[in-house]
């Protein structure tokens, strides 16, 4: 089967949807002639015009407080912000505004908006531009978060995005967005909610996402030449999560190893290891173990920012010691 | 541009009316701990809704505040469920969630009161685009006061409303305060109107307690909305009659200014006068609409009151589902 | 020894620290003439006068950015904004500026800023007014979090915010305001990291803060008819937080009980309840449990405002399951 | 006003080269990853630091931006320490964490460099608080881009700075372009100086490619702040001769009007021919200049690439403490 790019599966997935309902538009800045910072949007101003491709001056919350006055009255709006670091300046129209409008109003209006951005370190533009925010959303209701690792989950599930009749905060990953991937030709999409195991295994889960997912494939391999099998489940959706993939995933391993990229204290990390140790503790036989970012500003310095954020060799680590070996 | 029928100025009276009683009987509802939470009355202001919202059609869009009672009457909501959402029950417009803070309506076309000072101000582009996509002459008018202008949303909407032609009219309520912050200490320019040099549009000063010259100068705003040029921002000059909310004594500003408002700049007895002086109303009409209004007020507290709450187990049920 | 109320001990805070050091002013909106929208800066306007008392228009992203540039050169700013609430329209000033400045700056500036808030339900403000927003400060390196439940408390940690040289999130409740509670008249200081306990017990661990804190006291006093001895660890200081102090007590219990108003996903309460069974697994002899608010805005109706936070009796039950009672 | 003295455009020549070296080697350590991340260079728009900060002093300070080489540089900061940064080296003025978007010094009033767009305007208006509460006559320039005038920041701050009258320079850097968004796209009213209309200050455009003009009035614009007048804002015209980052084709844009921007508007070869001309200066000394620059330049890509490393067990260490 045909392999693409994470940013072209997304600009497929765009077109096909764009196509489909004359609806749905995209808003943000540089989305136009630029394609985008991450050129994900290559062309399509060309192909459908200033009205459904509407670039913007730097006003973060006005992207986002117009794609909520367009989605309450009919439209399907993909309101774009560079960088995850940005939300901060549309954290109003975001959790005061979005998130709250269906149900604050009794289900009078309905908000039918994707939040589209990316996050992560690793390319070194320091402490503004690498965050991991994800636990800010994930902590918020009436928000559904989606962070899709691979060029096949990205584009199953921006289409199911933007079909939803709900807010979606859609996190890509700044490392991954030149990673291929097999995309079938033939139209799909992926409910939210449903878990991807990324690879079987049988002594320990390793419960990761986005681009944790691959460092932790490199670890699962480097473990299968010790004799260690590696389970590895993506739920590619945080809200709504698949506890029950998760959980029966447990119950085969018994043990569980949560990887992410974001500083550990107060991270989706945390929340999966509480919510797994109250719900099956007695299948646990190892206290969770949480591989994550340090508690720190992403440093500019290269070596420094990779100390920030886990690798193979902590995540190799991690389950050792969660094994006990 | 519509012209001032008698008819168009009995509704406009009927609509000031309205809003004044029915904001009177939220504030004594309020003090007898029916309706909690925060209430902002929109009484002395009542003008600029009436006359605003009768500029545009059904169809068309408003955008609301914190003060927001006034712009849902005048744009058509059902007493009722106004009051049954102020009372948190089940048949308010809102099914009681909302609160006074909260009411929307997609049919009535009003997308929000807000909680956040200028928190509606951007939502306002994404209408204005939906608008102009859909190519049907549809407007939308933002309501917002003095305070708001000086939240950064503010900038941010009306210059994106200006670069892309949206037809959005900016109504911004002054009405002196913010709280206790007086527009003239918070406002750089003093008049908003000023602001509007910063996005190359209209900016135009009007009496908000006069009903007439608010729709004559919103009228003009929307049709040069309609016909694609863009937005245009009104400051509508008005005074909060009452503190920022019904226990707020107001200390922070002088009791004689606040007098010679409330004498001087009542848009219900003077827009009264006027129409009897313009023989365009009896007084026994104006008796006739005050009787029908209060009892439509008194009707809505009935059903407030007999409606049921909203139910604890379809709450939790739905709570499951966010 | 006298009682004053929450408020009042704020007040006292601010009056000591303003006459010991110059360089500290206020800032926030209706903070002059109008003391404040719970009224804790009653008359210091007067005392202290516009330079040092500054009333702001409604620009929540300036007030904290005034409070970093003034840090940054020499003054130790307190920045009020209204509600918890208003943080979504500060959060650039708040997490990419203020809490990375000295960090990103390999200490080159430093930022003594206090930015003074209030959160929680129960007042019938509804979903704009009502959150608890804690794990998005607790989540971001850089910023101090701090959240006093008494009057003793709030005044102590005030002015050791005051005096710290970063930033510092203090987050009251709106419920707590007019409490009353036993204050010193002689000048104190409480460190941060040291939790205080609010109740001795031996059965079980309440682990909780701010309003809370009462609400599991209200519990452990129904507990105790029954037999049942809680004792309750208030940590006062989210970030740095006294996990010693925590683990030592269930090292005593053997069981945890953890109270947070806020939503349960991605909560404080999450994260706690990870570190301890990550640090303390074998002292546990059931999973922890976690009593928090539900996932939902608040709704502006009294029932179901009241049904989305925990109360006495959630916090009985819970403490009765985990002791399997 | 301080007068323009022979010695002073001297010096105002040799920032400007200072900066349009030190650039051009930034950029080619870019292109061979010594320095990486994100790299904004200032070429085309060296006139306006040098004017800007030859009108204040060194207790004055400045607020930055990601295009921020040519403020540190202009405020006098040593170019070894910001080379060294700019390489992640532990002698760099953020010891290696900050990297090009966040220098930042106390010592040179410099408050930092920002990665977000618009980020330090807020800041600014702390500044201007503490330089007012001071009373010593400080004050602060905040530079900025057209971009960043759209950001609800600006709003709130010059707005707030205006309203308390604080010490403080707006300077906006027009150079035509966020990244490919062209400012004439973008801002509803074109020229940024019309925006100070919202905040009753005084609004002007200078030629941004002459640095002679920027010190004359920037200078105006400080004697001002300092006699308690409040602020003001000034927009420099000017043009971002490269791409958006050394990496950007800038596709976007006509390649004639760079064309012409950099054959008719280089500050560095106009300044130079200027000078010549009123005979300030001799070809000989220019040639002085340059060599003596090019010497600082090169010698502070020896001293950062012969600096060490941050510690990254001091790095885990301090980490703890955060
Ligand atoms: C962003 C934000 N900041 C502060 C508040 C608290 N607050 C509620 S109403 C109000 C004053 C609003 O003033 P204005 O916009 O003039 O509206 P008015 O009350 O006069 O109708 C303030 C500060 C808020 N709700 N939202
Ligand atoms: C708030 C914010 N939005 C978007 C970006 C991404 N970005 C970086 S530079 C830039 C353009 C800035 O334009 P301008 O203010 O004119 O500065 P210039 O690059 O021209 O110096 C953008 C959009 C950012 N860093 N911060
Ligand atoms: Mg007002
Ligand atoms: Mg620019």
């Amino acid at each position: 089967m045909r392999e693409i790019e994470y940013r072209e599966a997304i600009r497929e997935a765009i077109i096909e949807e764009m196509n489909r309902d004359s609806k749905i538009f995209l808003i943000g800045e540089d989305i136009g002639k630029y394609g985008g910072a991450f050129r994900a949007y290559k062309g399509l101003l060309d192909m459908y015009g200033p009205e459904r491709v509407i670039n913007t001056p730097i006003s973060e919350a006005t992207i986002v407080g117009a794609g909520i006055g367009a989605a309450v009255t009919g439209y399907r709006p993909v309101s774009e912000l560079m960088f995850i670091d940005f939300t901060t300046l549309a954290m109003d129209q975001i959790v005061n505004q979005a998130a709250k409008i269906r149900y604050m109003t009794g289900d009078n209006l309905r908000c039918p908006l994707v939040i589209r951005t990316q996050g992560g370190a690793g390319r070194g533009v320091a402490a503004q531009h690498s965050q991991s925010l994800e636990a800010w959303f994930y902590h918020v209701p009436g928000l559904k978060v989606v962070m899709p690792s691979t060029p096949y989950d990205v584009k199953g599930l921006l289409k199911t995005s933007i079909r939803d009749d709900n807010v979606v905060i859609f996190i890509e990953h700044k490392m991954i967005y030149l990673n291929k991937g097999v995309v079938p030709e033939e139209e799909y999409t992926i409910p939210f909610g449903v878990a991807d195991i990324k690879r079987e295994g049988s002594d320990v889960t390793i419960f990761t996402y986005s681009n944790m997912v691959f460092k932790s494939l490199e670890a699962a391999k480097e473990l299968e030449s010790e004799g260690i099998s590696c389970e590895i489940i993506d739920p590619r959706t945080l809200v709504p999560l698949d506890e029950e993939a998760l959980l029966n995933s447990v119950k085969k391993t018994n043990h569980l190893v949560i990887v992410t990229e974001a500083c550990e204290r107060g991270s989706v990390a945390s929340d999966i290891s509480a919510k797994v140790t109250s719900k099956a503790f007695d299948l646990l036989d190892a206290p969770v173990k949480i591989v994550a970012g340090l508690n720190t500003p992403i440093p500019y310095n290269s070596t420094l920012e990779q100390a920030s954020i886990p690798h193979k060799a902590d995540i190799v680590k991690a389950v050792k010691e969660v094994l006990g070996k | 541009m519509a012209v001032l029928t008698k008819e168009l100025k009995k509704d406009l009276l009927k609509t000031i009316i309205k809003i004044r009683r029915f904001e009177e009987k939220t504030i004594q509802l309020y003090q007898i701990a029916k309706i909690w939470g925060y209430l902002h009355p929109y009484i002395g202001e009542e003008a600029i809704a009436a006359g605003a919202c009768a500029a545009i059609s059904k169809s068309d869009y408003i955008i609301s505040t914190h003060r927001g009672h006034g712009h849902s009457i005048a744009k058509g909501a059902d007493l009722n469920r106004m009051m049954a959402e102020l009372l948190g029950k089940a048949t308010g417009y809102c099914k009681g969630r909302g609160g006074s803070m909260h009411i929307a309506d997609t049919e009535l076309g009003m997308l929000g009161a807000n909680g956040i000072v200028g928190g509606g101000i951007p939502i306002s582009v994404g209408a204005g685009f939906s608008c102009k996509m859909e190519g049907k002459g549809r407007v939308a008018v933002c309501f917002f006061s003095d305070g708001a202008t000086n939240n950064g949303v503010f900038h941010e909407a009306l210059n994106m409303a200006a670069i892309f032609s949206l037809p959005v009219i900016y109504l911004c309520e002054n009405n002196m305060y913010a709280i206790s912050m007086c527009s003239d200490d918070a406002i750089a320019c003093r008049d908003v109107a000023k602001r509007s040099a910063a996005y190359d549009i209209p900016g135009v000063i009007v009496d908000g307690t006069d009903p007439e010259a608010v729709y004559n100068i919103v009228s003009k705003a929307v049709q040069r909305a309609r016909s694609g040029k863009g937005p245009s921002l009104i400051e509508a000059k008005t005074y909060r009659f009452g503190g920022h909310h019904p226990n707020d004594p107001a200390e922070y500003r002088d009791k004689s200014e606040a007098e010679y408002y409330k004498k001087e700049k009542d848009p219900v007895v003077n827009y009264k006068a006027k129409l009897l002086e313009e023989k365009v109303i009896s007084p026994e009409e104006i008796d006739g609409y005050e009787k029908e209004i209060i009892q439509m007020v008194e009707q809505s507290v009935k059903f407030a009151e007999e409606s049921p709450e909203p139910s604890l187990e379809q709450f939790l049920e739905e709570v499951r589902s966010i």
